[in-house]
């Protein structure tokens, strides 16, 4: 079953290299949605609940390591993002793309490959050679029909993304050596000796934070989102960052518990910094993928922080933040396409007014707006909240921070949905717009179901995820260092002390 | 039927947004108007039903929502008398707003949305209020807030307007802050966010204390700081306030149901929700009172200096707020609640009928332009009257009144009652008082009375010049004469019915809701009996003791109301040239207060420019100056470095090369010579 | 002695199929340039048979000069097979100035390189190593009209000529303090304790080794004689005197000097890193993909070495595999190369010319991608695999710092190599009409080289594993 | 007898100058391949003398096949030198630089 | 003694004119010096009691490659007044490294100390009943009869590289073709022109 949904969409890339433009669209969504209604089989057959292990394939091909295949619940969630995504990004691409649409579909579709291989690989190199393949068509997509920019962006991606991971390299051959299994599931349960595992844990982070990215390496994200093509920029943000997330909760939590609990600190610092820095450098942005890509920086902090909290909460809401995100941002990404493929530009003065003669995208971008400030009811409220109070419970100043991050964030996108789609229509070549096409609009309903649906009922997507983060829970739960809260029970406390620093903080406050 | 009363109006709102285009204008609006008659009047029915005491409180699923871990929280819909006073106001208030809106928005090309809109609101209001858990009553929460946005932003061509929405929504953010903090402090403590238990076992945590951003604090106290925080942001309490008098950019029936009626009072409904929770912690309380006490005094004293029509009513919801805000402080939940019950008849009231007035006067809100309108206008005229007499406290003690003489009576002697720091918000509600009623007595006067000055208003002007261009210039003498009467020729006009049957409604509501409804709000007695099963931490004893206050206690509002009725009397219709002189006379304090005491001055430069600045700092000296000059693009420099090295080192004379090979070789050998020798 | 034949069927095969094609070069002339070929690529093949038809042996011959065993075979296919190509590729390459020589050289220095490959003395070493040396002389400077040819081959003699002296007095001082030349009994004086002599003799020969595999900072020749020789030539020397250099290293490192690791592996190291590093940054900016290959050879060589630092059984077996995939690559690339010429026929080497060539040729411009992606190593390629295998010989050898500064160094590599794809993919069309284009054995070596790097290799591990691991076995 | 000190010291110097010659000359690339047969005669004296100290004839055999191996080598170099004189007219060091970089 | 002095004298000769060598101004000159040098280390090895070796390099050195290389010298014919004199620019610095490379290769071979090396490993001890020349030629027929047929190949390649760089067709040089002069027939010899008068002959 995983098998066969890596192998349609590679057997259909290489089949789109050869094929007409035309073919060539047409091939890529058909493929997409193939391996989308094979994903939905997967997510309906899922047995929740279950074996932490399904869908399990193992076959000795490769000697040193096997393709072993297997997903649970975690991978199962980011798959079906992956595969949700992919036939929009087709969509997204149809039009605005004209050149070398072969082979334009041919990288996406080795990249949809390569996604639901990094989610499903039970096996660490494997996992490995496609975490690094990943970065090969996305150069591509970004070199090739990026903006004006491109190659310093492309570059940028590229190596700052390899350096990281190259390090990851050393830290999988050493464990390894050390457990002499390249099984992920061996692994999970192997402990490391504590020392060696501060080692392995600052390897899979210099890796994982440039790939999430945190501050203070998140400066390739912009450049990079900026200048991709619009599903360019959709996938990447949806879901080419979570790889970085899942790397968190797949391997440093679970593998380097002691080390994870002690460098903890390193998270939280770093995750708080990213919140307020880049939620402030996003105000003052004029390129609206910057902003937005900023943006996704900021909620990625969360996600870090919220992994990091070591609770279920906390855990199950950095998931949820993630899959949030990936649909919110690339509806978001999408949203600046639309108009990009109108005005070509991408700077956000030259719209304004957006609302009078595109009332359809205007409810839309109001919606994502919207699920990306967290507005309850949307799927962004749902992961922030948990994350954050997951977050609460390891620190009430990261928690108390990261909120202060949702401020920010409401506003600097309403600053940007204002300066966009409010205002005086002005600009002859705006009010010459158009409303979104039925394309379009085939894009943006499926992306704002699922946002709102994440938001009302996420129990569908918390489900599979429960048994998977409990262990998770479970297995770092001996190292877990106690949280800031101290809740101290009883009448018989001092109370001179607790009254008069009360009274103060309150009045602060 | 809750369940009816809830989601009638979301359903309506999502068939008049988004089906506005195929069923049409009228379609939306009658869509939307009629969920949200049929919501009202099935609410009646559950409110009158625990008036009477055969009310039941009870619990309604909806449909499960997160479950993660220990945190469990779902849709649910509860009931029970609290909920149903919010209910009736809600539905009430917003159903006549809905009504109104058919003729104040008559001309608006954007109608089903402004429908869309407000029924949006009315259902995330009522998914406040009936929540059974703190996540609930966050979705509301910010709900409203989202549809506040929306609605102050109505008119999105307008910069200031939106401009007023961001600050609303980013204002009530703060709040929200806090909210969320303490309801993750909460469910640190309990363990659960489902309000039923939390107060259940908030007795139990009185005296633990808790670490918070390394201060160690009592529990209760930071817990219940922290969502007061929340409630101050909804409720525009000093602070936080600055968003209301802006979101006035909104249309004026927006005003009326959000920023009077029903949204700003979310805060007083939250803390009373929880109240026996507060009562655990007396510091909280005591900033409770605190903040609303100063609420309630600075908004009333910035009230008497604005000249726009919206922003005296608006300073003056706040100042209302305020009083709420110290009766629940002072321990007085059920008084405030009855302050907000009558004070969203009678604020709906005077924001509709302003409505109506500057309907008339084709959008002007400067009252300099105003004079006059008694006799161009008298219906409306009449209805504003009910409502100043409401809310200045126009009532005889002990026998009858208006609706806010009942209820801020109710307060002023809780407070009284309650001794300590009820004493001094006693007093300062005394003045606020005073105030009240001369920013309200003044608005009367500078609308209604005295000669019309509408000749310098451009609305006017404008409205006059597109008559004009349209009539014939025979006209023009006419014209001509009616300028010195300072009518500049324009001639208001009674709003339409569906914008007067609202006002004659809400009178009804503003003269008799007092009076009607007293017993089960504030009477110690039949309070309890009302308030049972509800989670508000009613006090019969303190209220008996409100009803025994000293004599004098009980005429003092009275006697400033008259006092502030004087003094407006005094200054905009016997002299009219004394405010002029007051202000020359305290030029420094009239700016002070007629600038908002500097508020939204000292936030722009604590906060909005030094966001910008640090953001701009960060981006640019930060991850453009620093990061990526010293990161990727320092690498990069420093590789390129190198291969200039390179290129130098790789010359082309073969003697270089050899040399290259020796050096290396010496290096080699001197290395392994040290090394191992 | 007469047995000894009986081993060395290959050596044999390449002297007398070398001295006929000679012959009927000196008697057909140079017009015969198909025949001379084909009588080259059999002789090749039916080395390359003999090798096969030895696998298994394990013998010292010729009084214990020459070693026949699997660590030889595997390095002699891989010699042959480059060989081979590196002939086939020619005749278009000359146009019609091919000489019967060319194949004749090449097979005399496929000789010596298998005898580099074989030897356990260091006497067999230098000879192989000088064999090989002479013939490589002589093809850099082939096209002798050529200016840039005969400064390549004038650069090539000189400074191999210092290398070769270097070795040599390494090798003096080497046999003056263990009394032998045979790689065991210097092995064994290696056992005792060091002194200065074998030090220094260490030093020396790594120097003059590291000269062949052109290593950091004996690798000064490499840019400018791959410019300069022709292009079938440098592919020759990219690809079979790298793995008979290497492997002799690998030999001398493990056979001879095994006992005194210590001294030696800090010097593979610092060649290691150095070859890296300056492999890396040399490339950047480069305008010429000979160069610039050159460079990806010095950068590729660093890597292999990391293997040979970790000095055991596995760091050998990465070594072998690395030899094996960057063979593979690098003549792919070289193919690659030698099939883009401009309108009026002339061969391409700038860079900047082959913008756009996606467009104009998206199947070549493909397979130099893929080329190129794997000789950085970026996964799925399967040149990740060898890098791969590089670093866990290090890792398991207790050299992580190497590795790290190795993998982090890698990155730096990386950058020229999708510099180059980005001028293929990114760029606007070049002025130059690049139209590429060759006959259809090349078009299928290229083909099936991009193809089995591509993905295909990593089905192949297994079968890698256990030829390395049997190839590396002799040595321990 | 002499000690065997004495004649590697000797070829020590010859090597060094030999080294020297390569990269000091710039006047013309034949003195260049003088200098590697200083190199070559230098590595001679010494596999000689420890052949004598070590009384072992395998440091004569291989002298003798680096002999040839240089005589060989001589005539290569020379080949070489004709066809670049042939193409630059010139053998002056400073003037092969056509390639850097 | 004798031993001694000799020894002094060829260790000097030799090192002095291995220096002129490299610091020559005429080519011909480092050519002299460079076969002064060769006697002289000759003079060494057979002190040293290599005679066969001894004579090769005579033989070989002086009598080879010395003479090609004053051949080549004087062939390429080149304008001994325009080649630059002096030395590269780091030559302090070059020379600087000499000689901490010749201190150490001095220091190194100093070393040397016979107790240390194991005897036993001896390939071929050299026995005092055999001549030199028989003992290596023992030896290079039998135990490395291998390396040296290869060594034959090496001079092969060299031969051959030689020859395929030097070697060309020059234009001008007339050679006698057999076949074509066999396969040659009157008519396309002779041409039959019938000669208008007042012109000349165009041939």
């Amino acid at each position: 079953m995983l098998s066969l949904m890596l192998a349609i969409p590679a057997v259909a890339a290489v089949a789109c290299l050869f094929l007409g433009d035309r073919a060539a669209r047409w091939t890529a969504l058909g493929a997409t949605l193939v391996t989308f209604l094979l994903g939905c089989i997967l997510w309906a057959q899922f047995d929740i609940g279950g074996a932490q292990w399904q869908f399990t394939e193992r076959a000795d091909l490769f000697g040193r390591f096997q393709w072993a295949l297997g997903i649970d619940g975690l991978a199962l969630m980011l798959i079906m993002l992956s595969t949700f995504l992919m036939p929009l990004c087709i969509l997204a691409s149809w039009d605005a793309i004209k050149s070398r649409v072969g082979l334009y579909m041919a990288m996406f579709l080795v990249m949809e490959t390569i996604m639901i291989g990094v989610f499903a690989a039970q096996d660490l190199i494997l996992f490995y050679i496609f975490f690094e393949a990943g970065l090969i068509p996305m150069y591509f997509i970004i070199g090739i029909w990026g903006g004006a920019n491109r190659i310093y962006a492309a570059f940028k991606f590229f190596l700052y993304t390899l350096l990281g991971s190259v390090l990851m390299l050393i830290a999988m051959i050493a464990m390894i050596r050390e457990a002499g299994t390249t099984e992920i599931p061996v692994l999970l349960n192997y402990g490391f000796p504590p020392e060696m595992q501060t080692w392995l844990w600052l390897a899979f982070f210099a890796s994982l934070a440039v790939k999430m990215p945190m501050w203070p390496v998140h400066t390739w994200l912009p450049d990079a989102h900026v200048q991709a093509p619009t599903a360019g920029s959709m996938i990447l943000a949806g879901v080419l960052l979570k790889m970085g997330g899942y790397g968190f909760i797949r391997f440093m939590m679970p593998m380097f518990p002691e080390a994870s609990a002690q460098l903890m600190w390193v998270v939280f610092a770093l995750s708080m910094v990213a919140v307020v820095y880049t939620s402030l450098v996003a105000l003052v942005q004029n390129d609206m993928k910057k902003l937005i890509a900023y943006s996704s920086v900021a909620h990625m902090a969360i996600v870090t922080a919220g992994l990091f909290a070591f609770n279920q909460q906390g855990i199950e809401g950095a998931m949820i933040v993630m899959l949030s995100h990936g649909v919110v941002s690339a509806a978001l990404f999408f949203c600046v396409g639309v108009i990009y493929d109108r005005l070509h530009t991408r700077e956000i003065d030259r719209y304004g007014g957006l609302a009078i003669n595109m009332p359809a995208y205007a409810l839309f971008f109001m919606l994502f707006t919207m699920a990306s400030i967290g507005l309850p009811g949307t799927s962004g409220f749902v992961g922030e909240f948990l994350s954050i109070l997951g977050i609460y419970e390891a620190s009430s100043w990261v928690a108390f921070v990261c909120t202060t991050g949702i401020i920010l964030g409401a506003a600097y996108m309403l600053y940007l949905y204002r300066r966009v789609v409010f205002g005086e229509l002005t600009k002859d070549d705006v009010k010459a717009m158009p409303d979104l096409s039925p394309r379009e609009w085939a894009i943006m309903a499926p992306l704002a179901a699922v946002a709102l649906w994440m938001g009302v009922y996420p129990e569908s997507f918390l489900a599979p995820m429960r048994g998977d983060v409990t262990t998770v829970v479970a297995r770092l739960a001996p190292a877990k260092p106690a949280g800031d809260a101290h809740l101290a029970l009883g009448e018989g406390k001092p109370a001179e002390a607790t009254h008069g620093s009360a009274h103060h903080g309150g009045g602060v406050q | 039927m809750i369940q009816a009363i809830v989601f009638l109006p979301l359903l309506a709102a999502l068939v008049a947004g988004l089906g506005q285009r195929f069923i049409g204008n009228f379609a939306a609006k009658a869509v939307t108007t009629g969920a949200l008659f049929i919501s009202c009047a099935l609410s009646w029915p559950i409110f009158l039903s625990f008036v009477a005491g055969t009310g039941e409180a009870g619990v309604v699923p909806v449909l499960q929502w997160v479950h993660s871990g220990a945190l469990q929280f779902d849709w649910e819909l509860r009931v029970d008398s609290l909920t149903a006073v919010m209910l009736v106001v809600i539905t009430t208030v917003s159903a006549l707003v809905h009504l109104y809106s058919w003729g104040y928005m008559e001309e608006d090309p954007d109608q089903p949305r402004f429908f869309a809109y407000l029924s949006l609101f009315t259902f995330a209001m009522l998914m406040l209020v009936t929540a059974n858990n703190l996540v609930q009553m966050f979705f509301g929460w910010e709900g409203v807030g989202l549809a506040s946005y929306l609605l102050i932003g109505f008119w999105y061509k307008k910069p200031s307007a939106n401009a007023a929405a961001i600050k609303a929504f980013v204002v009530n953010r703060v709040g929200d802050l806090g909210f969320m903090l303490g309801i993750f402090g909460t469910f640190l403590v309990f363990g659960t966010v489902s309000i039923p238990a939390i107060l259940d076992a908030a007795p139990g945590m009185a005296g633990s204390s808790i670490s918070f951003l390394g201060m160690r604090l009592d529990t209760m106290t930071i817990l219940c700081l922290l969502l007061f925080i929340g409630a101050m942001g909804k409720s525009a309490q000093l602070g936080l306030h600055t968003w209301l008098p802006d979101a006035m950019e909104g249309p004026t029936p927006v005003s009326a149901l959000i920023h009077a009626a029903t949204m700003v009072t979310a805060g007083v409904f939250m803390v009373c929700r929880l109240s026996p929770m507060f009562e655990t912690a007396p510091i909280a309380l005591g900033v409770v009172t605190f903040v609303g006490a100063a609420t309630c005094f600075f908004a009333a004293t910035v009230g008497t200096t604005q000249w726009d029509i919206k922003r005296v009513i608006a300073y003056s919801t706040c100042s209302q707020l305020g009083y709420m805000f110290f009766a629940a402080g002072v321990g007085a939940y059920g008084a405030a609640m009855f302050h907000l019950f009558t004070h969203a008849f009678f604020k709906a009231l005077l924001f509709l009928g302003a409505g109506s007035v500057i309907h008339a006067m084709h959008h002007e809100q400067d009252m300099r332009y105003y004079g006059g309108l008694r006799k161009h206008i008298p219906l409306t005229y009449w209805a504003m009257m009910m409502g100043t007499l409401a809310i200045t406290g126009v009532g005889i003690a002990g026998v009858a009144g208006f609706a806010g003489f009942h209820s801020k009576d109710g307060i002023l002697e809780a407070a009284f009652a309650a001794g300590g720091g009820g004493q001094i918000a006693f007093w300062v509600g005394i003045f606020a008082a005073l105030l009240t009623s001369f920013y309200s007595w003044r608005l009367v006067f500078l609308t209604f009375y005295g000669k019309p000055r509408w000749e310098q208003s451009e609305h006017i002007q404008h409205a006059v010049h597109d008559d004009h261009g349209h009539g014939d210039h025979a006209h023009d003498d006419h014209h001509h004469d009616s300028k010195s009467d300072g009518t500049a020729g324009y001639h208001p006009h009674e709003s339409p019915w569906t914008m007067l049957v609202p006002l004659a409604l809400l009178s009804v509501g503003a003269v008799f809701a007092g009076y009607a409804f007293k017993y089960p709000f504030i009477y110690p007695e039949q309070g309890l009996a009302f308030w049972n099963g509800s989670m508000l931490a009613y006090d019969a004893e303190l209220m008996h003791h409100a009803h025994e206050v000293p004599t004098w206690v009980k005429w003092t509002p009275f006697a400033v109301m008259a006092l502030g009725l004087f003094l407006a009397w005094n200054s905009y219709i016997r002299n009219t040239e004394l405010p002029a002189k007051f202000v020359a006379q305290f030029r420094l304090l009239h700016r002070f207060l007629f600038n908002k005491w500097y508020f939204d001055e000292l936030y722009n430069i604590l906060f909005v420019k030094p966001a910008f600045a640090i953001g701009r700092f960060f981006w640019k000296r930060g991850d453009e100056g620093t990061i990526d000059r010293f990161g990727p693009d320092g690498a990069a420099a420093l590789v390129q470095g190198g291969t200039r090295l390179a290129v130098r080192l790789q010359s082309g004379y073969v003697y270089g090369y050899a040399f290259v090979m020796l050096l290396g070789l010496v290096g080699l050998a001197s290395w392994a010579m040290v090394k191992f020798l | 002695m007469i047995a000894d034949l009986a081993l060395i069927w290959p050596e044999m095969i390449l002297a007398v199929g070398g001295m006929v094609v000679l012959m009927l070069g000196t008697y057909l002339g140079d017009r015969q340039v198909g025949l001379y070929q084909l009588a080259a690529l059999l002789t090749l093949a039916a080395a390359t048979v003999a090798v096969v038809a030895l696998f298994g042996t394990n013998e010292a011959v010729f009084s214990g000069t020459l070693a026949v065993d699997g660590f030889g075979g595997f390095a002699k296919l891989l010699i042959y097979a480059a060989s081979a190509v590196c002939i086939l590729v020619a005749p278009r390459f000359f146009g019609g100035a091919m000489r019967a020589e060319y194949p004749v050289l090449i097979l005399f220095a496929a000789l010596g390189m298998g005898i580099m490959a074989s030897s356990r003395d260091l006497m067999t070493l230098y000879i192989g190593l000088e064999l090989n040396s002479l013939a490589a002389y002589v093809l850099a400077s082939f096209m002798r009209n050529d200016e840039r040819s005969s400064e390549a081959g004038l650069k090539y003699f000189v400074l191999g000529a210092l290398a070769s002296g270097m070795l040599l007095y390494g090798i003096s001082l080497l046999y003056g303090f263990s009394g032998t030349t045979e790689f065991a009994g210097v092995a064994r004086a290696m056992g005792g304790e060091l002194n200065p002599g074998l030090i220094f003799g260490i030093v020396f020969v790594l120097a003059g080794l590291a000269f062949k595999i052109s290593a950091v900072p004996f690798h000064m020749w490499t840019p400018d004689v791959y410019e300069g020789a022709p292009t079938p030539v440098t592919a020759f020397f990219a690809s079979a005197p790298k793995v008979a250099a290497m492997a002799l290293m690998t030999r001398v490192a493990i056979d001879a000097m095994g006992p005194a690791i210590g001294a030696w592996q800090q010097i593979i190291i610092f060649l290691a890193l150095a070859s890296i590093i300056l492999g890396a940054v040399g490339a950047i900016g480069q305008k010429n993909i000979k160069r610039l290959l050159a460079y990806s050879s010095i950068n590729n060589v660093g890597f292999i070495l990391i293997g040979l630092a970790a000095g055991t059984q596995q760091g050998v077996e990465a070594v072998l595999t690395y030899l094996l995939v960057y063979l593979v690559t690098t003549v792919g690339a070289f193919l690659v190369v030698l099939q883009l010429r401009d309108a009026d026929g002339n061969q391409v080497e700038s860079i900047p010319a082959l913008a756009g060539l996606s467009q104009r040729r998206p199947g070549l411009a493909a397979a130099l991608a893929v080329f190129l992606l794997s000789l950085a190593g970026i996964p799925p390629l399967f040149g990740f695999w060898p890098k791969y295998l590089v670093f866990e010989a290090a890792v398991n050898a207790d050299l992580v710092p190497l590795a790290v500064a190795g993998i982090v160094a890698s990155v730096i590599g990386a950058f020229y190599y999708i510099a180059v794809i980005k001028t293929m993919y990114f760029d606007e069309k070049s002025e130059v009409e690049v139209t590429g284009g060759g006959n259809a054995v090349e078009g299928t070596i290229v083909a099936a080289s991009a193809l089995w790097l591509s993905v295909i290799g990593y089905l192949f591990i297994p079968m890698l594993g256990v030829a390395s691991a049997h190839a590396a076995s002799v040595l321990f | 007898m002499i000690g065997v000190g004495h004649y590697l010291a000797v070829s020590a110097v010859l090597f060094t100058l030999g080294v020297l010659g390569i990269f000091i000359n710039r006047k013309n690339i034949i003195v260049i391949l003088m200098a590697i047969e200083l190199i070559l005669l230098a590595v001679n004296i010494n596999l000689v003398a420890f052949s004598a100290a070590l009384n072992d004839m395998v440091g004569q055999v291989f002298a003798m096949f680096v002999l040839t191996v240089a005589a060989g080598e001589a005539a290569i170099g020379l080949a070489i030198l004709v066809i670049y004189f042939r193409g630059r007219g010139t053998i002056a060091v400073d003037d092969a630089n056509r390639m850097k970089g | 003694m004798i031993q001694l002095v000799a020894f002094y004298l060829f260790a000097f000769v030799v090192i002095a004119s291995a220096a002129m060598v490299i610091l020559a101004r005429n080519p011909v000159h480092s050519v002299m010096w460079l076969i002064l040098a060769f006697f002289n280390a000759a003079g060494l090895m057979l002190l040293a009691g290599a005679e066969f070796i001894a004579m090769l390099l005579i033989i070989v050195y002086v009598g080879a490659v010395a003479v090609l290389f004053l051949f080549v010298v004087m062939m390429l014919d080149i304008d001994f007044a325009e080649l630059r004199a002096g030395f590269v620019r780091y030559l302090p610095l070059g020379a600087l490294v000499a000689v901490i490379m010749a201190a150490e290769l001095v220091f190194a071979v100093g070393a040397w100390n016979a107790g240390a090396i194991d005897l036993a490993a001896r390939a071929a001890p050299a026995v005092t009943d055999k001549s030199n020349i028989e003992q290596v030629g023992e030896l290079i027929f039998t135990r490395y009869v291998f390396l040296f047929e290869a060594a034959g190949m090496i001079l092969l390649v060299a031969m051959i590289g030689a020859i395929v760089l030097t070697n060309r067709t020059r234009g001008g040089v007339r050679k006698q073709k057999i076949a074509d002069q066999v396969r040659r027939r009157p008519q396309d010899a002779t041409r039959l022109v019938d000669q208008p008068t007042g012109q000349g002959v165009e041939l």
